[in-house]
């Protein structure tokens, strides 16, 4: 295996994008370390991104958008106050990958690139309407979040093509986020269900609502139909249970070691509302 | 004398008999007498079995004196954890 | 296989090492650096107990590459009592009989310094999730949890 | 004499630091992969990935020809003609004509680097004749179950059995008929437990070297290394003498590392490459996959019951599968499923059965949990029924000493009542409970092991003492060891250092298993102190010229008594000490036995839980264990025995469990998946230490290791039921089966 240590990003596409072999990026390597000792994966090149300039920074843009850098662990995200106050969804879910330690290494691009479908940090990224920036031999695109995942494992770059930073929309007034995710142990589980909700409010009333869910398909899915069921509403009760009604209605998890799909279909309505009203409190200031 | 008592599960090589008395002087003895006895006993004692003298559970010391009176179980060996 | 040449600090000390770029920073710690200390519970990042604090971040050296050790900083379980005097915590573990076999126990010291130089006066809860990503098998984790309160509470007090 | 009440002992019962305690919070003391040498190859193993396959072909070509990879074993590297358990052994080490379990070993490699090893390996072809496997313990044994190995079954099966049945137990006593006759309710269920792992975190690992003289060296982190040079020796075909074997520190074991897996292997692999060491290491899925977790179970209970809750009689019959050998401790679980009831009738009947998994090793009381799980939720569940209070149910039928117990011998002293009695007085009972909430309460028992004992002892020239034992400590056993030597020879604690010594220096010795090493080992070092006592008190005597028997030992020193006391100033253990090369020689003691006396020990837990009725989910809010320690010598490791036991069963209970797929692999060999109890799972284990003196040990020791892992089975199933009205009869009670219960009850 070689080693690189690209200084830009253009570079560290150009060497994925002449290798012949198997690649793999490294950021903070979670994943992939565990893959390597486990045989499951063994790479001709390893590229470090973390000797790029600006990867491991949190920028907030005069709009009031966000860029993360790409080897920001969870720890830093953490650590970092005004992104915290704006989106405590997407720092719940990656500091939810892994124990304090995985913490000081793992990243959102990690997180969204290894491709599982019970990615913690995704369901909130998507919700919150979040863009990857991917430059690639053929130069840079932007791309949703939720386009980059299209199957356990896989992802929509293509061959040299990497993740240079991503873009979180400016919170604005009264929004909020939330992520709840079920796991058997109260840590250093994978979810077997994940719900993301990220909304904003007119008042007491939602105005506008993305609902994502985690490990109920073979990617995180956006329900826009469980949104619409709480926009316009106060989150009321009857709100919430016809919210969770469609969530429930609307998954298609698989049967797995970590949960029946019958488990996974009852337990995502009730994340979901329990999202919801974390999100939605959120909103209002009162938490 | 000294009581006999076996695990139920050898009811079948003692003709439905679990307890015996004995005037055997040792364990070794009281064994071997058994088996002379009920034959079908032999490799089920030579697999290994647990002895309880008394209640005190100890290694089956075939040289081991029964003292008069003393109640002798056999169980199906133990293996510890 | 070539392999590469790495400088950092480990405890202060500079060393040096070859590494194939495949080892893990915790191949390298045990067995180029002989700090084996440092333990090997899972190499998944699920038991901790080769946690190690790389420029003041705690991970798992597990989950690094030996490469990456370049200029760093890293700190182990053998820098942790200085000049001979043990650390509050290492004390406290004694005293509490906060080990038993004592495998997972250098992990679970470095994790918990990393916590205390975070939070001075950190509440059951939050050591208790702070570490739970260090596995220990034998002690039910009650003694651990008590001997870093109790750690802290000395060390606010000795601050 | 040793001092045998309590307020005459000065270190039995305190809490001194640990002597290895400053080695392992400063990472200086060296475990099983800790080891290194001159010339040191790694190994790295080839294993199964089917559940039951035929061997075809073993192709070593490609990886023999890598540089740097110097050897490779098979299983024609290893003599044959064995039989029994040795053959057992073997067959687990490495397959024969077949794999019988996903991960069971069939090649082994060495090579220059770790890396180079785990390449090689994979470079390794085997091919496969897949063959019809079996992994449940019901399904092995019905009439077309896959036949695991022919003739596998012993003398106590039957005829008419599945081939799979390889062991039958069963005993009881009284006339059953009678007893259930005269119950008000008689109530049978059926109860199951899945395979769990020890979980110890330090992965087995070993450095074995071999000449081509026979002559082996091991280093190895294990419970017993007198075990491990019997097994390696009896798989190679060598002589037990010719292996020393040191044991390193051990990194937890819990009945686990008692037997043999990987070891021989390095020994073998070593005589292949000239005799250079060879280490190695299991990774963590090799330990899940391939070394023993503990039996599945599935038991039928049936329990006798009057209204006021008189228990009239009670049957068992269990079924235990303990992988591809024989083995599952269903043996042992039916020796503690009533005993700590005192019923006129019972019968219990057991099966041990093959399937298509790793060998079982022991685990902390095996078969106890099992059997607590089902007997201690059936007593629960008719508690309920009647309405009676489940502690009041237990004090009324709890056995008794010197009258006779559920397994056939009468008891000596034991403590259930006073343990039982301990538990109503505690505080947690009366804590109020909210919505959702329930409390379970639940017995359990575990014996207490002898075993080949040796211990040795040596005065020191300044009169300090070195003991040397051969049970590893696992937990804090030194400190035990030094604290009953010190004790008997009246010296201080810091004045004694215990060593755990190779199998060159001592006399046989069992593992630290079948919680034997305070009450067999800590016997034994105190009949050596005592022999050393009776030298050094010879000593003193010749010195004043007055018979040794006029001569008593106290405070550290030799003093003249009877009519000579105070006719001479005593001689400390210093003098004796630095006189002994002129009075006669070194001084030294030691003792070699089974010990006799063992104490068994009673423990009865609380649990308060609460459970999340819209997930599922279980949390443990508080939790009491009160257990009969006969007498606590170090009573903070007796409490970490307690707690670490009681977490053990926790995580048995509502998380951990072996998954296989249709084909017969296993889903979750890593810790992320196989889930072990993390520390936000938990809150504090509150203890209470009873203590009922062993008369059978000088100090009153009991046997305390094992005990605390069987109630929490049935006492977090019993708490979930006093919860959510849901009896949880299948265990682990994950979140998914919960809630699915929890549904089903309310359409039902």
């Amino acid at each position: 295996m070689k080693y690189h240590c690209p200084k830009t990003f253009a570079d560290a596409a150009q060497i994925a994008a002449d290798a012949t072999g198997v690649i793999r990026y490294l950021a903070g390597g979670t994943d992939v370390l565990v893959q390597m000792r486990a045989g499951m994966v063994t790479p001709d090149d390893m590229i470090d991104l973390k000797h790029i300039p600006g990867v491991k920074e949190i920028v907030q843009n005069a709009d009031g958008s966000w860029t993360i850098g790409v080897a920001v662990a969870g720890a830093e995200l953490g650590a970092h106050a005004g992104f915290c106050a704006d989106y405590p969804g997407i720092v719940e879910g990656l500091e939810l990958v892994g124990s304090t330690q995985v913490q000081g290494r793992a990243t959102l691009t990690g997180n969204l690139c290894n491709g599982s479908p019970a990615a913690d940090s995704v369901p909130a990224m998507i919700a919150a309407g979040a863009v990857a920036h991917v430059v690639g031999p053929n130069g840079a695109r932007d791309v949703a979040v939720a386009d980059i995942p299209v199957g356990p494992g896989k992802t929509s770059l293509t061959k040299g093509e990497l993740i240079s930073a991503f873009t979180i929309p400016a919170r604005g007034a009264q929004g909020g986020d939330a992520y709840l995710r079920f796991t058997p142990r109260t840590e250093m589980d994978i979810a077997v269900v994940g719900c993301a909700v990220n909304l904003t409010l007119d008042g007491d009333r939602v105005a506008s609502a993305r609902v994502a869910m985690g490990a109920v398909a073979p990617t995180v899915i956006v329900m826009d139909q469980a949104a619409d069921a709480i926009i316009g509403t106060t989150l009321d009760p009857q709100a919430l249970d016809t919210m969770a009604t469609i969530v429930s209605g609307a998954v298609k998890p698989i049967s797995d070691k970590r949960g029946t799909a019958e488990f996974r279909t009852d337990i995502a309505g009730v994340l979901a509302k329990r999202a919801a009203k974390i999100a939605y409190d959120r909103a209002k200031g009162t938490k | 004398m000294v009581k006999i008592v076996l695990w139920s599960g050898l009811r079948r090589f003692t003709d439905g008999t679990l307890e015996f008395e004995t005037a055997a002087p040792t364990l070794g003895r009281a064994m071997a007498d058994l088996v002379a006895q009920y034959p079908g006993l032999g490799p089920i004692f030579d697999q290994g079995v647990s002895v309880a003298i008394d209640g005190d559970i100890v290694p089956p010391n075939p040289a081991m004196a029964l003292p008069d009176g003393a109640e002798v179980h056999f169980l199906q060996q133990m293996r510890g954890g | 296989m070539s392999k590469i040449h790495i400088t950092t600090k480990v405890n202060g000390e500079e060393v040096e090492f070859l590494a194939d770029p495949r080892d893990t920073l915790l191949d390298c710690l045990r067995d180029q650096l002989e700090l084996t200390g440092t333990k090997e519970g899972c190499s998944t990042g699920d038991c901790g107990a080769c946690s190690v604090t790389v420029d003041g971040t705690l991970v798992c050296s597990c989950l690094m590459l030996g490469v990456e050790a370049q200029d760093k900083q890293i700190e182990t379980i053998e820098g942790m009592a200085e000049d001979g005097e043990l650390h509050p915590l290492q004390r406290k573990f004694i005293e509490h009989a906060a080990l038993q076999c004592g495998f997972c126990t250098p992990g679970i010291l470095v994790a918990a310094k990393a916590l205390l130089a975070k939070n001075p006066d950190p509440n059951e809860t939050e050591v208790r999730y702070w570490l739970a990503g260090n596995l220990c098998r034998c002690t039910g984790y009650d003694k651990i949890i008590r001997a870093v309160m109790d750690a802290a509470a000395e060390m606010r007090g000795a601050a | 004499m040793a001092k045998d009440t309590a307020n005459e002992l000065r270190i039995v019962g305190t809490r001194p630091d640990r002597p290895d305690g400053l080695d392992k919070v400063t990472g200086r003391a060296r475990y099983g992969a800790d080891i290194s040498a001159a010339g040191l190859l790694h190994g790295a193993v080839v294993r199964s990935p089917h559940a039951h396959a035929r061997i075809v072909k073993i192709d070593a070509s490609k990886a023999l020809a890598l540089s740097g990879v110097k050897a490779v074993v098979t299983r024609a590297d290893f003599p044959t003609g064995l039989t029994g358990e040795a053959w057992d052994l073997q067959e687990n080490t490495m397959a024969g004509e077949r794999a019988l379990y996903d991960g069971h070993a069939v090649a082994a490699v060495a090579a220059t680097s770790a890396q180079l090893a785990r390449d090689a390996a994979k470079l390794i072809e085997v091919e496969y004749e897949i063959l019809p496997h079996v992994t449940d313990v019901d399904a092995a044994m019905a009439p077309d179950a896959p036949i695991i190995r022919e003739g596998a079954a012993d003398h106590s099966v039957p005829e008419g059995l599945h081939p799979n049945v390889v062991r039958y137990i069963e005993f009881g006593h009284g006339d059953l008929e009678a007893g259930f006759a005269q119950a008000d309710i008689v109530r049978e269920h059926q109860y199951k437990t899945e395979a769990a792992h020890q979980g110890y975190i330090e992965p087995h690992a070993c450095m074995g070297q071999m000449g081509a003289d026979g002559k082996g060296e091991m280093w190895v982190c294990t419970q017993g290394h007198w075990f491990i040079r019997k097994m390696c020796t009896q798989v190679l075909g060598l002589d037990a003498s010719q292996l020393r074997v040191t044991p390193s520190e051990i990194g937890g074991g819990f009945g686990g590392k008692t037997t043999i897996f990987m070891e021989p292997l390095s020994l073998a692999l070593s005589r292949k490459a000239g005799g250079r060491p060879v280490k190695i290491v299991m990774s963590r899925s090799e330990v899940l996959r391939a070394t023993g977790p503990t039996a599945s179970a599935s038991m039928d209970v049936k329990i006798g019951m009057t209204k006021d809750g008189k228990i009239t009689a009670g049957s068992a019959t269990f079924r235990m599968q303990g992988g591809a050998f024989a083995g599952a401790p269903v043996d042992m679980a039916l020796y503690c499923a009533f005993a700590a009831y005192k019923v006129p009738a019972l019968q219990h009947v057991g099966y041990d059965v093959l399937a298509n998994r790793p060998k079982a090793a022991a685990y902390r009381a095996p078969g106890s949990p099992m059997a607590a799980f089902a007997v201690e939720s059936l007593v629960d569940e008719m508690c309920t029924e009647l309405g009676l209070d489940p502690l009041e149910v237990r004090v009324k039928n709890a056995a008794q000493s010197h009258e006779t117990s559920s397994f056939g011998p009468k008891f000596g002293v034991i403590g259930l009542n006073e343990t039982l009695a301990a538990t109503q007085a505690h505080p947690n009972l009366s804590v109020p409970l909210g919505p959702n909430q329930g409390r379970g309460i639940a017995s359990g028992f575990w014996f207490n092991h002898g075993g080949d004992t040796s211990v040795s002892m040596a005065l020191g020239e300044d009169g300090t003492v070195t003991v040397s034992i051969g049970t590893p400590d696992i937990g804090g056993s030194r400190a035990s060891m030094a604290m009953m030597a010190a004790e008997t020879l009246q010296i201080p604690y810091d004045n004694v250092r215990v060593n755990i010594v190779e199998t060159g220096a001592l006399g046989v010795n069992e593992p630290t298993h079948g919680s034997r090493a305070t009450f067999a080992t800590g016997k034994a070092t105190v009949e050596a102190a005592q022999s050393m006592i009776v030298e050094m008190c010879k000593r003193a005597a010749a010195k004043w010229g007055i018979e040794p028997e006029a001569v008593e030992w106290r405070d550290g020193a030799a003093h003249p008594a009877g009519p000579n006391a105070g006719e001479y100033p005593p001689m400390t253990i210093g003098e004796i000490g630095a006189a002994m090369s002129n009075t006669g020689g070194p001084i030294a003691g030691h003792h070699e036995s089974v010990p006799a006396g063992v104490g068994e020990s009673f423990g009865t837990h609380v649990v308060d839980v609460e459970v999340d009725p819209e997930t599922g989910r279980t949390t443990i809010l508080r939790y009491l264990v009160v257990q009969d320690a006969g007498r606590a010598i170090h009573p903070a490791y007796v409490e970490g025995q307690y707690q670490g036991g009681a977490v053990q069963g926790i995580g048995w209970a509502l998380n951990e469990e072996y998954v296989y797929d249709d084909m017969g692999r296993l889903q979750n060999p890593v810790f992320l998946d196989y889930r072990v109890p993390v520390a936000s799972d938990l809150p504090m284990i509150d203890t209470v230490i009873v203590e009922v003196p062993n008369p059978g040990h000088p100090y009153g020791v009991r046997g305390v290791g094992e005990t605390g892992i069987a109630p929490p089975l049935p006492a977090v199933a019993n708490a979930v039921a006093a919860a959510t009205g849901v009896r949880m009869r299948h265990l682990p009670i994950t979140p998914s089966k919960l809630l699915s219960a929890i549904k089903a009850s309310k359409n039902g």
